[in-house]
């Protein structure tokens, strides 16, 4: 029981941060960058990807078993395509205002690499609940690096967080609007394309200065790996 | 007895990168001098703040990274693009445009890259197509030239304007831009650029008040300032010809052409040699060591393609003037062009 | 060898072909009737803002007709038509302003039966956010400055920015944007203007040949 | 849109691409690849096992199963950065569990101790050393990779692992670090 | 005859790129002819001097010897042997600080020096022409001559390989600041030098030698003019003042226009270059029968009273050399071996004159200041600009430093001729010449490595293959053997014999006890498992 | 013809996929180390990208439209697509090593590249006709292969920069991807794409 629960904590470990699909696999970059231009875009996208990354995960974990190598891509292709076509009609028929948003971005996500690497290095070679679980924390991951990406781009571009919430989230999220800061000219730059990769630099900076500080904190004694013998002692 | 041990070679020619540097700022002076006369006092009080700027980012970056922060102004280059940023951008821009673009340019361009020399973008020409495309009505605000303004500006009404954007009689940098006719002057690149994309014919564009003889009133002759550091530039041997020469040639040639072909809807060659940033561009933005390419043939390369591409978006595009778009997109090229000319070394089958 | 490959590939891909195919088929069935909903509900929301209800009484979604107009853009437009009591009061039609900034803007715009203009909004655009986009009402009620205005005739200079000596505010820093605009609706209400009994006589044709899933 | 049509045209359409591959499967079929073999002629040859393998071929035929390339200290820097290169992966540090890379050294078998109890030999992954038994053992040092495992199995612990001497003619030119220091 | 080959015959100078031209500073030292330098009392001698493997020594300590008599065997293939610079005893053979940059130590033989110096010579050749090749090579190989100008290239070998040459060439262009040796000796000793290339001919087998002299050596120049009407077959070319045209690839382009070819050698364009030394040295050797036990050397510096050139036997330690001629060392002194552009300092003044050493540079601090911090390369291209060899200097340093051995291969490092041209111009004073050697060096270990790893997996496979036999053999074997062991044992206990494994587990005991004092040690600072092997 | 000029030229240069239009990222990021591999990857895409553009528009004008499968686009392309790279990496497997070497890592790399996707669906969106798929294809792929390799030569002249620690790596290349669109948004305007 407590292996289930480390493999479990491994995976959101991976999952939310230590391989985390936009920052470190780098993975999923073209509507990671192309739709961030504010939060609300951001949550969006992410929750779509989410939705995708488990069915798809799930499924080519159940189907794993019964492709031949040679059409192992097709067909895992396929059965991503197939889940984003049914979310892109789901949100077309549900979440109209959000479907116009993300344009052309829901049937790219087909091609994310994210999905289809999942799918290649995770869920083709184990059970169903945890490639499920490892989708859940990939998505969330990707969608927290989603949010971030779009609020400091809506905060330096906008002097907004949250604009246009509501069209996601429904009228309550109105209020969630926060005016930042209001000048006439925010710095543009943010929301247009190099913007988007400039803070993206700036963002995978972050995790690395982070990740250095953590480690030079922890400082925690090596654990050693025992050497193999090639020959007899 | 032990001696000091070091590499060969023990001696050394002893001109310095802060000596380079320096001769840079001082072939500066003459341009800058020009553009003072014929755009007032704003453009020290942009040079002032954005060397104040750079040297504080420099500061703070070296601090951040725990180098000794007095090498944050040693070897002068700082000045070099400080000064290049102040006098691209329009005298009386706000006080805070210039900032930014300094920051930027110093820290995102020049030191995520590990300092001098290791940047691969002119920073300089960064930061100012940051600020044109962040702020684009700021960055095309440039002031009057004196000659033609209605309203005289002393200095302490320049200081008023950049810092809180009136002057102390309350003037808008808008109603200072208004020129004898009535209506906002655009600069000279920018209003031929409309102009013949408006269907006038060159001629008539040229009957605005804004054209002198030679050129734009003022523009041609801060050309000249700078033309004259460049001659300078290379004397000293700091520059060589190929750069500037590629420029001026991958310019001038295709503008001739064209306007052969198109007398009346294209911008003579004179206009565009004496208009915009082309001088400065030619000779001291496009041969940034750092950023240009290294071999003869190399920087050639690298001029005829800045100059081809300002004629490209000068003509065609959607700026007035594309010198720090030129500079940045042949900078992009540099390493694919120094790989590509290299010169062949000695015993690999080159004829001497 | 390779017959039993061959076959067994083929079989498996096609199987998860023919899977793959009834989900999607199968869903988009499902969601058909909510998603044409949704895009009625749309229109109606931009169609019912710019012509106000007491001008008509009949089902504007449903009284497209579709016309076609080299001043309106390539290809075929819808055109909506407003009737209160059977009498023509209005028209919204689809204009194209191919010069904007970064592309094509899509307008819709409402012209009165005489010749002002009811209202006008963008459909879709790709311009500069900040910039370009105080085209949409979401962003700024420029577009309301529309409203009421006619075109005297083609030539009538007031259909233009101040910088061109026309009556409709240039955003700061872009004007190419509310130019390419202004010229549209300036050609859409002429044109309209001349063509409206002629668009008003049509037979409503726009959803017949659009219904995507056939059973 | 008709149910029907569309399953039977995409399903022949995936038969039909199904068909292809299945033949290209067979008719374009090539034998293993010679990655191992490619890794395998980066690796140090130490024979040391401080990746966790025995030996290096083990590591290699692993790394090609998808194993890091950051668990060879012999290797050390060099070796990870041919590696990354070789596999397209991003370079990484060497992982300190395994060890640090260090110079490199050389068994020196103290010879007045020394047994003859063969061990050393046993344990030679390269048959460095040379003795019979019950008399002295010494080691070639040029065919010495310095891997260490004769140490741990001498019963009288008379080997050391000794740095390589720098000769004028493998010295490193490192002599200065810039700026001059003064040399004793 | 070819056009190229007429020009070459009409004296025609071409050009290379790039190139320096540092103050000269050879005044100083070029006014007083050639001295003496008196004996040392003890030399030092090491026993490789030159480029290939040093000879076997066969002298031993105690041994006296005179000078001229020969300490090593040529040995077989490109060895040389080394001579005693004058009489006395061998007090040492051991390892001892050689001229070298690193300042390792290195097998030298050190001679004490009775004051005696008798001197041996081989019986002398005056008859040259009519010599056969091989005797005279092996008459230039006796007496340990190496290329005198800077490589120490075995002579003889240059010339052992028989192919066809076109043209001989002599190199006095002494391009490097301060060194007049050659521009002396060629003063003193014009008739000497052409009687060596006259031999050199011989033994090249070629019809024409040129004589290659720089613009600024008029004397030099004029003694050559005067002597070489009577001499056909050799003709002068005065080469323009730059720096590096003493390098032996810029001289072949300077005179015959042609390139040696990447990792080729002068041989592969018909050529073979030989220092105004070398031959002066061969001329001795072959006419009067000398071996090579003495060098001209310059001696200059701020730091040095007496500036000047001097005929300094080989073995003398620098630190006798200098307090001869009034060393007065300064502050943070440093001491070059050669020149200012290619020399290196040295550790300390044990250090032996060496065939190759030309010059003995003591400077102030103001005269060669040491060079400032070094700071990032701005891409100037001053480098490139003057780099003899057209490389990118600039990138083969970040290459360096990025550790890129592939990309430097590429960008060829290995025709960097280490002029230091472009460490010279550079202006943010980065010792690039620094960098290049120490690349080098690493490539160079790098590919030792590789093929010691490639060693050791042979080895490695052989063994395990070996083992898997044994395995086999030896679950045969000991099926057999056990019994014969039961019974030997049995008899031997019956008869109660020592038994002969005490020896050993003394040892072993011996060894246990130590570890275990090493445990508790080691556990003091950090627990072990040094108990559990 | 002068058409389609302009139309390359708006692909490569204004509408670049990479840097303007945010396609085919992941690629540009992850095999820009090296100059070599980016020119293999560079000719592997150019080759996928203008097939699957044909492929694409065969099957669309062919087999959806006839039979009003306009909602299965996504699904048979990149069906399409995915076959199109499994075999030519086949192919290329076996006949010709050198060519594998090159090219082979990242034929299956392309299948997850939202470029080819991307040109598949674009072709239909701006309702290209036959031969204006194949250059847009071709453009969007030439764009790619442009930016991608000026890329990969500035990330190897960084290998040795002496960059901050935390922007090691992936956070400069992004930075100086986000420079690189800078400048290139000196196209726009350049060519007026309706
Ligand atoms: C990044 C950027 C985006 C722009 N976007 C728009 C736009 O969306 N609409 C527009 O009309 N002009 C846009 N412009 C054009 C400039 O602002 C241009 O100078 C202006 O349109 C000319 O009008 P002006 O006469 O008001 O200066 C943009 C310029 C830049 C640098
Ligand atoms: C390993 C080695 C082999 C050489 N072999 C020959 C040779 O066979 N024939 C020859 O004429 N010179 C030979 N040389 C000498 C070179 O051509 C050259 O004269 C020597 O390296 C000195 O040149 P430098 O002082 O410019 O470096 C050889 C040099 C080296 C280092
Ligand atoms: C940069 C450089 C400069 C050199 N300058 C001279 C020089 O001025 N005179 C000289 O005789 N050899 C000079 N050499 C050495 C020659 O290249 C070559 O080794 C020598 O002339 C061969 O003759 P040797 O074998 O008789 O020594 C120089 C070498 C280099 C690399
Ligand atoms: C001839 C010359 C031209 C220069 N031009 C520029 C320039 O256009 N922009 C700039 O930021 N720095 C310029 N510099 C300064 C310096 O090279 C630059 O700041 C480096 O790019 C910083 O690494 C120039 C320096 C020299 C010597
Ligand atoms: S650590 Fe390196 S050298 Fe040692 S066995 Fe493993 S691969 Fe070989
Ligand atoms: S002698 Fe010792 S260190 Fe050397 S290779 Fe053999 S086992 Fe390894
Ligand atoms: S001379 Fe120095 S600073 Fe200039 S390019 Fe060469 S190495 Fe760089
Ligand atoms: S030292 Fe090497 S790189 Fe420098 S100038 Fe001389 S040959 Fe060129
Ligand atoms: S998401 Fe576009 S290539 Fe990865």
């Amino acid at each position: 029981m407590s292996q289930t629960t480390s493999v479990y904590k491994e995976l959101a470990w991976q999952g939310l941060w230590k391989n985390n699909a936009g920052l470190v696999q780098l993975l999923g970059l073209c509507p990671l960058l192309a739709v961030t231009s504010n939060i609300t875009n951001g949550l969006g996208l992410g929750l779509a990807t989410l939705l995708v990354l488990i069915g798809s995960n799930i499924t080519v974990s159940l189907i794993r078993k019964y492709v031949p190598n040679e059409i192992r891509i097709p067909v895992f292709v396929m059965v991503i395509a197939t889940f984003v076509t049914v979310v892109q009609l789901l949100i077309n028929a549900y979440l109209f205002t959000l479907y116009q948003a993300l344009g052309i971005f829901i049937p790219l996500i087909v091609t994310n690499c994210l999905i289809i690497g999942r799918a290649e290095a995770y869920a083709s070679k184990n059970s169903w609940h945890h490639s499920a679980f490892d989708g859940l924390m990939m998505g969330l991951g990707f969608t927290l690096v989603l949010v971030i990406l779009g609020g400091i781009r809506e905060i330096l571009g906008n002097g907004t967080l949250f604009d246009g919430a509501d069209l996601l989230l429904g009228d309550w999220a109105t209020s969630l609007r926060i005016d930042v800061f209001s000048v006439d000219y925010p710095l543009l730059l943010a929301i247009l394309p190099p913007g988007a990769f400039i803070v993206m630099g700036f963002i995978i900076a972050g995790k690395n200065w982070l990740d250095n500080y953590r480690a030079a904190r922890a400082k925690q004694p090596q654990k050693q790996v025992t050497r193999a013998r090639v020959t007899a002692q | 007895m032990t001696f000091k041990l070091a590499a060969s070679p023990h001696t050394h020619n002893r001109r310095t990168t802060q000596q380079v540097m320096r001769w840079v700022y001082l072939a500066l002076i003459p341009g800058v001098l020009i553009q003072t006369y014929f755009f007032g006092f704003g453009v020290y009080v942009q040079i002032l703040l954005a060397l104040v700027t750079a040297w504080l980012s420099e500061a703070a970056v070296m601090h951040l990274r725990n180098r000794p922060v007095r090498h944050a102004w040693q070897d002068h280059t700082a000045i070099v693009t400080a000064v290049l940023l102040a006098i691209a951008i329009p005298a009386l821009a706000p006080w805070w445009i210039i900032v930014i673009g300094t920051l930027f340019a110093i820290v995102v361009v020049k030191h995520i890259y590990g300092g001098v020399g290791q940047n691969l973008f002119n920073p300089a020409m960064a930061g100012y197509v940051l600020l044109l495309i962040s702020f684009p009505v700021q960055l095309t605000s440039w002031p009057l030239p004196t000659e033609l303004a209605q309203l005289p500006l002393p200095f302490a009404d320049t200081l008023s304007i950049i810092f809180t954007g009136f002057t102390q009689a309350g003037h808008s940098l808008e109603q200072l831009r208004i020129g004898v006719d009535g209506i906002t002057m655009a600069t000279p690149l920018d209003s031929l650029r409309h102009d013949l994309s408006q269907s006038l014919t060159l001629s008539e564009s040229l009957a605005k008040p804004i054209f002198g003889s030679l050129g734009g009133i003022g523009w041609a002759w801060v050309n000249v300032g700078f033309l004259l550091g460049g001659l300078i530039l290379l004397k000293q041997r700091i520059i060589s010809w190929h750069i500037p020469g590629g420029v001026l040639v991958g310019l001038l040639v295709p503008a001739a052409i064209y306007w052969l072909f198109n007398p009346d809807q294209a911008i003579t060659p004179l206009l565009h040699a004496l208009s915009g940033a082309t001088m400065l561009g030619a000779f001291f933005i496009a041969t940034d060591p750092v950023t240009a390419a290294t071999s003869n043939k190399g920087r050639w390369v690298f001029g005829l393609l800045i100059g081809g591409l300002i004629f490209v978006i000068r003509t065609w595009g959607g700026y007035p003037d594309a010198v720090a778009f030129a500079v940045l997109l042949a900078n992009m090229t540099v390493p694919v062009i120094d790989k590509y000319t290299q010169p062949i070394a000695y015993g690999h089958g080159g004829r001497p | 060898m390779i017959v039993t490959s061959m076959q067994r590939n083929g079989f498996i891909l096609a199987a998860f072909a023919l899977i793959a195919t009834l989900l999607v088929v199968g869903i988009s069935k499902l969601t058909e009737g909510p998603i044409a909903r949704q895009q009625e509900q749309e229109l109606l929301r931009v169609l019912n803002q710019i012509i106000l209800p007491e001008l008509h009484d009949n089902d504007l979604y449903q009284s497209c007709t579709l016309v076609q107009h080299p001043e309106l853009g390539q290809g075929k437009r819808r055109a909506y038509r407003a009737q209160r009591d059977g009498k023509p009061t209005a028209i919204a039609v689809e204009v194209t302003a191919p010069n904007g900034y970064s592309g094509a803007i899509h307008l819709l715009v409402a012209v009165h039966t005489d010749g002002t203009v009811a209202g006008v909004r963008t459909l879709a655009h790709q311009e500069t956010p900040g910039l370009g986009d105080k085209i949409e009402l979401r962003v700024s009620d420029w577009i309301t400055n529309f409203n009421g205005q006619r075109v005297n005739d083609a030539d009538d200079p007031r259909w233009a920015v101040k910088r061109y000596g026309g009556m409709f505010d240039q955003f700061t820093g872009a004007t190419i944007t509310p130019q390419a605009v202004v010229q549209a609706v300036k050609r859409a209400v002429l044109v309209v203007t001349t063509q409206q009994q002629h668009w008003h006589a049509a037979p409503a044709n726009c959803y017949s040949q659009h219904s995507e899933v056939t059973p | 849109m008709s149910l029907i049509t569309a399953l039977i045209i995409l399903g022949v359409l995936a038969l039909i691409f199904g068909i292809i591959l299945g033949f290209a499967a067979v008719r374009f079929h090539v034998e293993s690849d010679p990655i191992v073999e490619q890794i395998d002629a980066l690796l140090p040859q130490t024979q040391c096992g401080q990746c966790g393998y025995p030996g290096c071929r083990p590591y290699a035929e692993a790394i090609a199963n998808g194993e890091e390339i950051n668990k060879c200290p012999p290797g050390g820097e060099t070796t990870i950065k041919n590696l990354s290169e070789l596999l397209g992966v991003e370079a990484k540090p060497l992982d300190a569990a395994h060890g640090a890379e260090s110079v490199k050294k050389v068994a020196v078998i103290r010879e007045d101790e020394c047994i003859g109890c063969t061990k050393c030999i046993q344990a030679c992954p390269v048959d460095a050393i040379l003795g019979a038994a019950k008399h002295m053992h010494t080691v070639i040092a040029h065919e010495c990779t310095g891997c260490d495992l004769c140490v741990e199995p001498c019963p009288v612990d008379c080997i050391d692992m000794v740095p390589v001497p720098v000769r004028p003619d493998n010295w490193q030119w490192d002599l200065q670090q810039i700026p001059i220091r003064v040399v004793e | 005859m070819s056009i190229a080959t007429k020009e070459i015959e009409a004296g025609r100078i071409w050009d290379f790129p790039g190139g320096i031209h540092p103050p000269e500073h050879k005044h100083r030292s070029n006014q007083t002819p050639i001295a003496q330098l008196s004996l040392a009392e003890t030399f030092v001698i090491p026993i490789k001097q030159h480029t290939g493997a040093p000879g076997d020594i066969i002298v031993a300590v105690g041994d006296h010897v005179v000078g001229g008599q020969p300490l090593t065997d040529a040995g077989l293939n490109n060895g040389l042997p080394v001579h005693a610079p004058t009489s006395g005893t061998i007090t040492a053979i051991g390892p001892g600080r050689i001229a070298h940059p690193s300042g390792l130590p290195d097998t030298v033989i050190t001679l004490t020096a009775d004051g005696r110096d008798e001197q041996v010579t081989m019986p002398p050749i005056t008859d040259f022409h009519e010599r056969g090749r091989s005797e005279l090579l092996d008459r230039i190989k006796q007496a340990g001559i190496a290329g005198l100008g800077g490589a120490g290239f075995p002579t003889a070998q240059k010339f052992a390989l028989q192919r066809p040459l076109d043209y001989l060439i002599i190199n006095g262009v002494e391009c490097e600041p301060y060194i007049t040796a050659d521009d002396r000796l060629m003063r003193e000793h014009a008739q000497t030098i052409i009687d060596g290339i006259e031999i050199l001919l011989h033994l090249a087998g070629c019809q024409k030698a040129m004589l290659a002299i720089e613009a600024n050596k008029p004397e030099a120049i004029a003694q050559f003019e005067s002597l070489l009407p009577h001499h056909p077959a050799i003709s002068l070319r005065v080469v323009p003042v730059k720096y590096p045209s003493g390098g032996e690839k810029q001289l072949i382009q300077l005179v015959t226009g042609r390139q040696v070819p990447s990792r080729g050698l002068p041989l592969d364009v018909g050529l073979v270059v030989q220092n105004v030394g070398t031959a002066y040295a061969v001329a001795r050797a072959v006419l009067a029968g000398e071996p090579l036990i003495q060098r001209v050397v310059t001696v200059t510096g701020d730091h040095v009273e007496r500036p000047g050139n001097y005929w300094v036997r080989i073995g003398t330690p620098v630190a006798e050399l200098l307090h001869q001629c009034g060393f007065n060392p300064g502050p943070q002194q440093r001491v070059i071996m050669g020149g200012p552009m290619m020399g290196f300092t040295l550790p300390d003044l044990t250090v032996p004159v060496v065939k190759i050493t030309n010059c003995i540079l003591v400077p102030s601090y103001a005269e060669l200041p040491p060079p400032a911090a070094e700071m990032n390369c701005i891409r100037c291209g001053a480098c490139a600009d003057v780099c003899p060899a057209q490389l990118l200097p600039q990138q083969l340093q970040w290459l360096a430093k990025a550790k890129d051995y592939d990309g430097l291969e590429k960008q060829n490092l290995f025709d960097c001729i280490e002029c230091g041209a472009c460490a010279f111009v550079c202006p943010s004073e980065i010792p690039l010449v620094h960098y290049y050697r120490k690349a080098k060096a690493e490539v160079r270990q790098l590919a030792r490595e590789k093929m010691k790893s490639e060693v050791a997996r042979e080895r490695f496979e052989a063994r395990q293959i070996r083992l898997e036999r044994e395995k086999q053999e030896r679950l045969e074997r000991h099926r057999r053997a056990a019994e014969a062991r039961k019974k030997a044992q049995a008899e031997a206990v019956a008869k109660g014999a020592d038994d002969p494994q005490d020896a050993i587990q003394a040892a072993i005991a011996r060894a246990k006890a130590r570890k275990a004092a090493q445990a508790a040690a080691a556990a003091a600072k950090q627990s072990d498992d040094e108990s559990n092997v | 013809m002068g058409d389609y000029l302009l139309l390359l030229v708006a692909t490569v240069l204004v509408n670049n996929f990479v840097l303007v239009k945010f396609l085919g990222l992941c690629p540009f990021m992850g095999v820009s180390n090296k100059l070599e591999t980016a020119i293999g990857m560079s000719a592997a895409t150019t080759f996928v990208l203008t097939l699957a553009s044909v492929c694409s528009y065969l099957v669309n004008q062919y087999l959806l439209v006839p039979f009003g499968l306009t909602a299965l686009q996504t699904l048979t392309f990149i069906l399409v697509i995915a076959v199109v790279v499994q075999f030519t990496e086949m192919v290329v497997h076996k006949t010709s090593p050198t060519l594998y070497r090159l090219l082979g890592i990242y034929l299956p790399l392309i299948t997850t590249n939202c470029a080819v996707l991307g040109v598949a669906l674009l072709n239909i969106n701006e309702q290209h006709n036959f031969i204006q798929s194949i250059v847009y294809g071709f453009g969007a792929a030439v764009g790619f292969s442009l930016v991608l390799i000026l890329f990969s030569a500035l990330r190897e002249r960084l290998a040795a920069a002496d960059v901050p620690v935390p922007f090691k790596g992936a956070a400069v290349a992004m930075v100086t991807a986000g420079l690189m669109s800078l400048a290139f948004m000196g196209f726009s305007g350049l060519v007026a794409v309706a």
